[in-house]
C-alpha cells in the first residue's frame, strides 16, 4: 500500500476529489498547508508598507491506496490539477505498512 | 393712583416676559431639556469610542496581542472613571489655579450636583468630559502595544491622566491659559489629539521597538475588526464633535455636519495618496483615512465652514498617510501610528483651525479670513502642547522604567501578551 | 370699576401664566418634545443591547454552537416583539387586576395611541418597555446554550414571559403590589436581572449539564466578540437606565452618571479581585465586571449618589467574581453565568438601594440616610422576585420537560447546535 | 383714557402671549431644539447603518473578499460625500426644473447655512438627506461582490448617484413629479430600496456570474459579523424612519413603533417559512428576515398603524424568502440578495402602503381604509422607479463596460479581491 | 521506528491522548484536517438554498514510535477512538528511518 | 529520496526556511499543528477557573529532498531551531519513493 500526497492549489481541490473518488477511491484526507517553491509569494499592503509574503495557500491531499492504483491516481491527479503555470504543486508517493479501520479492527487493503 | 398701577402693572407684566425671554436666551442658570437630551446621547456616544477604538487597534495588531490590545483601552474605563470622580475633575474643571490646574474644590465630586452648568446639569458635563478623559490615555496605547507590562500600563495611565491630561484639558476649557490667550480647539485637538498623539511618540521612542520590527511583517490580524472600530469611532465621534458645542443648537449642526465632510474626504485623500504611492487602494487605509479626518477636523468643528472641512480633511488624509510611510525613515516603532494619524492629524486640525476659521460661523477669524494673528495664536498654543506632553510623559515613563520595568520579558513577548498576561487566548475556533 | 378691570386683568394674567409654568411642570397631558427624543433614543439604545448580548454571550461559547447563541437572543427580538403587542404590554401596563396583573384593556394595542402617557406619547413609553421585554429571556438564555431544544425554547419564552416577566413588570411598574409597598427599582434590578438570573439557575438546574462539563475545558471561542458586545451593552445601558427617567432632566442625569461611574469600579473591582486570586488580570474579567457594574446599578439608579455608585459598582464586580468561582462548588452548569451576574448582581443592587438611597437624589433614604424600613422594603421584594421567578420557570420547564422534551440528542450537542439546529455554521474562514 | 390704555395694554399682552404660542406651534422658521438633537442623532444612525451594512454583506462573502466587500460600502462615506456637498445635494433638493429635478443653487453647499428649515437647521436637514445618499449606493454593492473592478465602481457610484438617486430623490421628497401625484413614500421605500434593489438586478446581469456559481457552495465566512452589521443597521433604521419625520414628534414616534413591530414579525414571517420549506430554522434567516421587515416598512412608517405594521411585516419575511428561493430558478447571481430583499421589499412596503395607510396616523387613507386611488397612486410610482432604476443602471453600466470594462479578470477572481485588488487579507490569525 | 497516523473524530482527540500517554509514548502531533470518506458530509444551508459538504472535520495524530509499542498503540487507538459508527477513522503505519531531537542533537529510539 | 518532516516552535520558521533555501532546497511544505511532548502545557484563566492546555502551537516543515542533501539539512535545521530549551521538536525522516511535478508531469529527483 502507498500513500500519495498532493500539494495542489486549493481551488482545484474540488475538481481532484472528484476525479479521485471517479476511481475505486473511497477516502481522502485533506490539510490546509502553506507551500514555498519556485512560484514566488506575492506583495502585501500595511499602512504604505509593501511587505512579501512568501508562503501560498495550498492544499495537501493524502491519498492512502492500493498499489495497483498508484499510477493511475497519478495520473489523473495530474492531469487534473495542472494549469502548467509554475505552483502548480508536486505528488509525493511513501510506502505505508499497515492500514486499520478504526471502527472494525479491519486490517491491510481491505481496510482503506 | 389707578394710573400709576397700570403702568406699574403693565411695567412688571414686560419685565416677567422679558426675564422669561431673557431666561430662555442669556441666563446660564436654567436647564435645557433639549440640551440635556442631546449631552446625554453625546457623553453615550464618546463612551463607545474607547471599545470603538479598542475594536480599531485590536483588528490591526496581531493574533497574540488581540486580547492584550483591547484591554489597554477597556482598562481605561474603569481606572480613569474612578481617577475621574476622585480628582481627575477637579483638577482640570476646579477653580483656576494660576491659570495651570484646578483647585481640589471639586475632589470626590464634591458640589458637582444637578445643578445648571450652561443649560445642563453641572453632572451632565462633567460625565461628557469624563469620557474624554478616558478615551485619551487609550489612545496611546496603540503605540506601546505588544510589549508593555499591563501594571505598569495602569500606572502610567494614572499619571498621565493626572499630570498631562488634566492640566491641559484646564488651559484649554477650564479656564487656563491657553484659552485666556484665545486658542481655538472646539473638542480637543490639542487637549484629546496632540497628547496623546505626541506622548504616543516619546512612549515608543522610550519602549523600544517590538522584537522583530522592521525585520519581521507583522500584518494586521483581523481587519474586519478594524471596520467595526472605525464604524464606531466615526459614530461616536458626532457626539464627540457635535456635543462639544454642549448644546442642540446651529453650533453643534455646523459641528456635525464639518465632521461627516472632512472624514469623507479624508478617505479619499488617504486613499488616492496610496493608490498612486503603492499602485493599490487598501481598506485599511480608508479606515485609517477616516480616523485621521475625524482627527483634523476636531480642532477645527464649530469655527469653519463645509468648503475648509472639506480641504482639511483630505489634506489630513495625505499628511497622515506621508507620516506613516516616513515612519520607517525614522525608526521607532509606533505599532499602531498613534503619532502619525492623532499627533500629526490633531496638529494639521489645530493649525488649519487658524487659517480656515471664520467668524461667520464660530464668531473668530483665522488667517484666511484676514486675521493672521489666530494662526499664531494656534501655533504656539500647538508647540506648548508638544513640548508639554513629550517632556512630562518621557519623565513619566523614565521614572516608571526605573522603578517597576516598561517592558515585559522576551519570552512573554514572543508567546504573546494574551497568554503571557492574561492567561487567555483570543480565539479558539 | 378701572381699579377692578384692572386687578382683573392684573389677575387673569397672573393667571396665564401660571397655568403655563404649571403647565410645564405638572400637567401630566403634554407631550414634551425633548423628552420625547431622549425616549426615542433610548428605546432604540435598548434594543441594541439585544444584539449586544448575543455577541457578549456569542463570543464566550465554543465556535459550534456560535450561531445557536446568537439565536437565542435575536429570536427573542421577533418573538417578544409580536407577543408585546399582542397581549404582553397589556398584561404588564393594563389596568391593574388585584395588584397582581394588568387587565386585557390593552390587547393588540387597542388604546395605546399617540397621546401623552406623562411627557411622551403613549406608544413611546409602550415601545420603550417593549425593549425591556425582549432583552429580559434573552438574558436567560446564556445558562442553557448549547444543548436546549429551540422548538422548545421559543414556547419557553413565550410562556416566561407571559407568566413571570409581565406580572412581576407589572408589580413594580405597572401599578402593583411591589410599588404599593414601596419598593424601589429604577430600571429594573428585579424586573429584569433577578427575574432572569434566578429562571437561569432553575433553568440549568432542570436541564442539566453540557456534555463534558466540568472535566472538559469549553474556552471561550472568539472573545473579541465579547468586547464588541460588552461595549453596546454598556452604550445601550445609558439609554436602559438613564431612559428609565422617562424624560430628559435631572434625574436622567444622575441615573446616566452613576451607571458609568458603578461600572468603571466595577471593572476594578472584578479584575483586581481576579488578579490577587489567579494572579493575572483577565481581559474577560474586566468585560464581565463591567456587566456586573451595570446590573448592580440598574435598581439604585436614579436614587444614589456618586460615591454610593463607586461602592456599588466596587462590591458588584467583587461579588460577581466570588459567585462565578463558587459556582464549581455547587454544580450545576450556568453555562455563560447569568445568575452569577443578573441574578447575584441584581440582588446586590435591589439590596444596596436599600442602603445607599438618598431622598437628595431620588426623594427616598435608604437605611444609611436613616431610614433602615427601606432596606426591610428591598428585601421582601427581592424575596419575592426570587420565589416567584424561580418557582414559576421550575414549573414551566418542568411542563415543557414531559411535553416538547428540553434537551437536543447527545449527538446533535456534540457536533454543535449550529449544525445540527440550523444547518449552519459560524465561520468558514 | 385710563380704561384705553388698560385695555390696549391687555390686548398687548395677549397678543404677545399668541403671538408666543404662535410661534411655538405653527411658525416654520424657527429652530426647535429638541427637533434638533432628534435630527443629530438620527443622521449619526444613519450614517452607522453604512458600516453596518458593510459588515452585514461582509459576513456573507466568502472570507477571500471580505475586505473587498467591506470596501464597496465604506468607500461610498468618502465618495457620495463629497458627491453630495458639491453638486449631489442640489440636484435632489435645488429649486426645481420641471418637476425632475434640482438646479444648481445649492451647489457647492452655497445657500445652505444654518437658517431654519422646517423646525431644524437647513444644514442638519442636508446632513441627514446625505446619509441616505451615502447608503443607498452602498446597498447596491451586495450584487457584485467578488468580481467588480474597484475603479470602475467608484465611477458607477458617482454616475449612478447623480442620475439615477438626486432625480428619484427629488421627485419624492424635493418637491418632483411624484409628491405632486401623493405618493407616499415615508423614508425611502422607492428613493432607497427600490431604486438599489432593482439596479442591483440590472448590474448582476450586466456583470454575470461569479465564476463557480451556482454550482460550487458559496457559504458565508463569517456568520457573526453579518450579526453585527444587522444589529446595526437595526439600530440605524430607527434614525432612518423615525428622523424622516424631521421632528421629535408624534410622527416620529409612530414611524419607530411600526418600524420596530415590522422587524419582529418579518424576522418570525423568514423563519417560520424556511422552517417550514427546509426543515430548519436558520439564524442567516433570522437577520435576513429583519433587513427585510426593515426594508418593507420604510415607505410605510408613518402612515400605517401597529397591527398593520404586524401585518406588512410578516408578509415581507414571507415575500423576501420565497423570492431569494425563487433567484435559482431565473439565474442571474445576486449575490448577497439585494433584489430580493430590498427590490422586492421595498415593493411590497410601497404597494402595502397603499393598501394599510390610514388618515388617522399620517393623513392619507390607503385602500383598505377607503381609498382606492392611493393604491393607484403607489403602484404607477413603484412602476416608474423599476423602470427608471432598471433603465438608466443598464445604460450606465454598459457605457462603463465598453470604456473602463466591469469585471476584474478570472485570476484576480480567483484569488480573492483582497489580495489582487486592496493588496491585503482579511485574516491572518 | 514507525510512524502511526490516525485520522478520527475531533471529540475523540482527549480520550486518544490520554490511553497513548497512558503507555510509553511521550508525544504526540496533532493536525486538524478535513475527511472525506464513506460516511456522508452533511447539508448546510445558505437562505433556502441547500448544499452538500463533504467534508468533514477530522483530527489527524501522528506518533512517532518504537516498533515493538506499534501494535500496542494500534489496540488502544481503536479501542478508543472506536464508536462502531461510520466515520470512526483509519490508523496507517509506515517506515521511520531516524528521528532527531532539535534541542540535543539526540538520534535514533532515544530521540522519540 | 527522503522527507523530512521538523515539528518546530512557530517563531523559528522563518529562520529555519532561511537556512533551507540557502541550500540547495527549493520547496517547503508548512502546517500549523498542535504538539503534546515533554514540554508542559501552560494554564489559562476563564472567570476564575484555571484549566491546563495540553497542546501548543507547532509548525511543521515537510521538506523532500535527495538523500545526500539529508544530513546536511538535518545539521542547519538543528543548529537554527534550537533553543535549548525543551519542546524544541523533533525531525523525522522517511523514504519517499516517487516525486511527480505536476505542472510538467516530470518524475523523480528531477521533480524535487
Ligand atoms: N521539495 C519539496 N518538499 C516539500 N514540498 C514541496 C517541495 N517542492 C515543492 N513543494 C510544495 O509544492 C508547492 C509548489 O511548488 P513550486 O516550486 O512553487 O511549483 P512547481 O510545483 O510548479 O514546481 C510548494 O508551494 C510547496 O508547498
Ligand atoms: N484511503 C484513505 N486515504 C486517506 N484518508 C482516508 C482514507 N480512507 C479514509 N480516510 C480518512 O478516514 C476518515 C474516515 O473514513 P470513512 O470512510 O468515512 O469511515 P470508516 O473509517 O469508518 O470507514 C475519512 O474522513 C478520511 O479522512
Ligand atoms: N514521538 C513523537 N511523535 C510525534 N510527535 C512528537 C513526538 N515527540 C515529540 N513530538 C512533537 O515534538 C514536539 C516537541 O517535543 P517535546 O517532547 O515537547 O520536546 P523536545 O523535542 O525538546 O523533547 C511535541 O510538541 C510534538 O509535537
Amino acid at each position: 500500500m502507498k500513500k500519495l500526497e498532493a500539494i495542489i492549489k486549493p481551488f482545484m481541490l474540488d475538481s481532484v476529489k472528484e476525479v479521485l473518488t471517479g476511481m475505486e477511491i473511497q477516502g481522502i484526507t485533506v490539510t490546509e498547508v502553506k507551500g514555498f517553491g519556485r512560484q514566488k509569494g506575492h506583495t502585501e499592503l500595511y499602512r504604505g508598507a509593501e511587505y512579501t509574503v512568501d508562503f501560498l495557500p495550498k492544499v495537501k491531499i493524502e491519498v492512502v491506496l492500493k498499489e495497483e492504483l498508484v499510477e493511475k491516481a497519478i495520473e489523473k491527479i495530474t492531469e487534473t490539477a495542472s494549469t502548467g503555470k509554475i505552483g502548480d504543486g508536486k505528488i509525493f508517493v511513501s510506502p505505508i505498512e499497515e492500514v486499520v479501520r478504526i471502527r472494525t479492527g479491519e486490517r491491510g487493503e481491505s481496510a482503506i | 393712583m389707578k394710573k400709576i398701577s397700570v403702568y406699574l402693572f403693565a411695567f412688571t407684566a414686560i419685565l416677567l416676559l422679558n426675564i422669561d425671554v431673557a431666561f430662555a436666551e442669556d441666563a446660564p442658570a436654567k436647564i435645557v431639556a433639549a440640551d440635556t437630551a442631546w449631552m446625554l446621547i453625546s457623553s453615550a456616544l464618546v463612551m463607545l469610542m474607547v471599545p470603538g477604538l479598542a475594536l480599531f487597534y485590536g483588528g490591526m495588531d496581531r493574533g497574540k496581542n488581540i486580547l492584550s490590545t483591547l484591554m489597554l483601552s477597556f482598562i481605561s474605563l474603569g481606572v480613569i472613571t474612578v481617577q475621574w470622580v476622585l480628582f481627575g475633575y477637579s483638577l482640570a474643571f476646579g477653580g483656576d489655579i494660576g491659570h495651570f490646574i484646578g483647585d481640589f474644590s471639586y475632589v470626590a465630586l464634591n458640589g458637582v450636583g444637578l445643578e445648571p452648568n450652561g443649560t445642563i446639569p453641572h453632572q451632565l458635563f462633567m460625565v461628557f468630559q469624563m469620557m474624554f478623559a478616558i478615551l485619551t490615555p487609550a489612545l496611546i496605547s496603540g503605540a506601546i502595544v505588544g510589549r508593555m507590562k499591563f501594571t505598569t500600563y495602569i500606572v502610567f495611565i494614572v499619571l498621565w491622566s493626572t499630570l498631562v491630561y488634566d492640566p491641559l484639558c484646564h488651559w484649554v476649557w477650564g479656564g487656563g491659559w491657553m484659552s485666556d490667550m484665545g486658542a481655538l480647539d472646539f473638542a480637543g485637538g490639542l487637549v484629546v489629539h496632540i497628547s496623546s498623539g505626541v506622548s504616543a511618540l516619546a512612549a515608543c521612542i522610550i519602549l523600544g521597538k517590538r522584537k522583530g520590527f522592521p525585520r519581521e511583517a507583522m500584518p494586521p490580524h483581523n481587519l474586519p475588526l478594524t471596520l467595526i472600530g472605525a464604524g464606531l469611532l466615526w459614530f461616536g465621534w458626532f457626539g464627540f464633535n457635535a456635543g462639544s458645542a454642549l448644546a442642540a443648537d446651529t453650533v453643534a449642526v455646523s459641528a456635525f455636519v464639518v465632521t461627516q465632510i472632512a472624514t469623507g474626504a479624508a478617505i479619499l485623500g488617504w486613499v488616492f495618496t496610496e493608490w498612486i504611492h503603492r499602485g493599490k487602494p487598501t481598506f485599511l487605509g480608508a479606515a485609517s483615512g477616516a480616523v485621521a479626518g475625524l482627527v483634523a477636523i476636531t480642532p477645527a468643528a464649530g469655527f469653519v465652514g463645509p468648503i475648509s472641512a472639506l480641504l482639511i480633511g483630505a489634506l489630513a488624509g495625505l499628511i497622515c498617510y506621508l507620516a506613516v510611510v516616513a515612519k520607517h525613515r525614522f525608526g521607532y516603532d509606533d505599532a499602531l501610528d498613534v503619532f502619525a494619524v492623532h499627533g500629526l492629524g490633531g496638529t494639521v486640525g489645530a493649525l488649519a483651525t487658524g487659517l480656515f476659521a471664520s467668524a461667520a460661523i464660530g464668531g473668530t477669524d483665522g488667517l484666511f479670513f484676514g486675521n493672521p494673528s489666530q494662526f499664531g495664536t494656534q501655533f504656539i498654543s500647538v508647540a506648548a502642547a508638544w513640548i508639554y506632553s513629550f517632556g512630562v510623559t518621557f519623565i513619566i515613563l523614565k521614572v516608571l522604567d526605573a522603578t517597576m520595568g516598561l517592558r515585559v520579558s522576551e519570552e512573554e513577548e514572543v508567546t504573546g501578551l494574551d497568554l503571557s498576561l492574561h492567561g487567555e487566548r483570543g480565539y479558539t475556533i
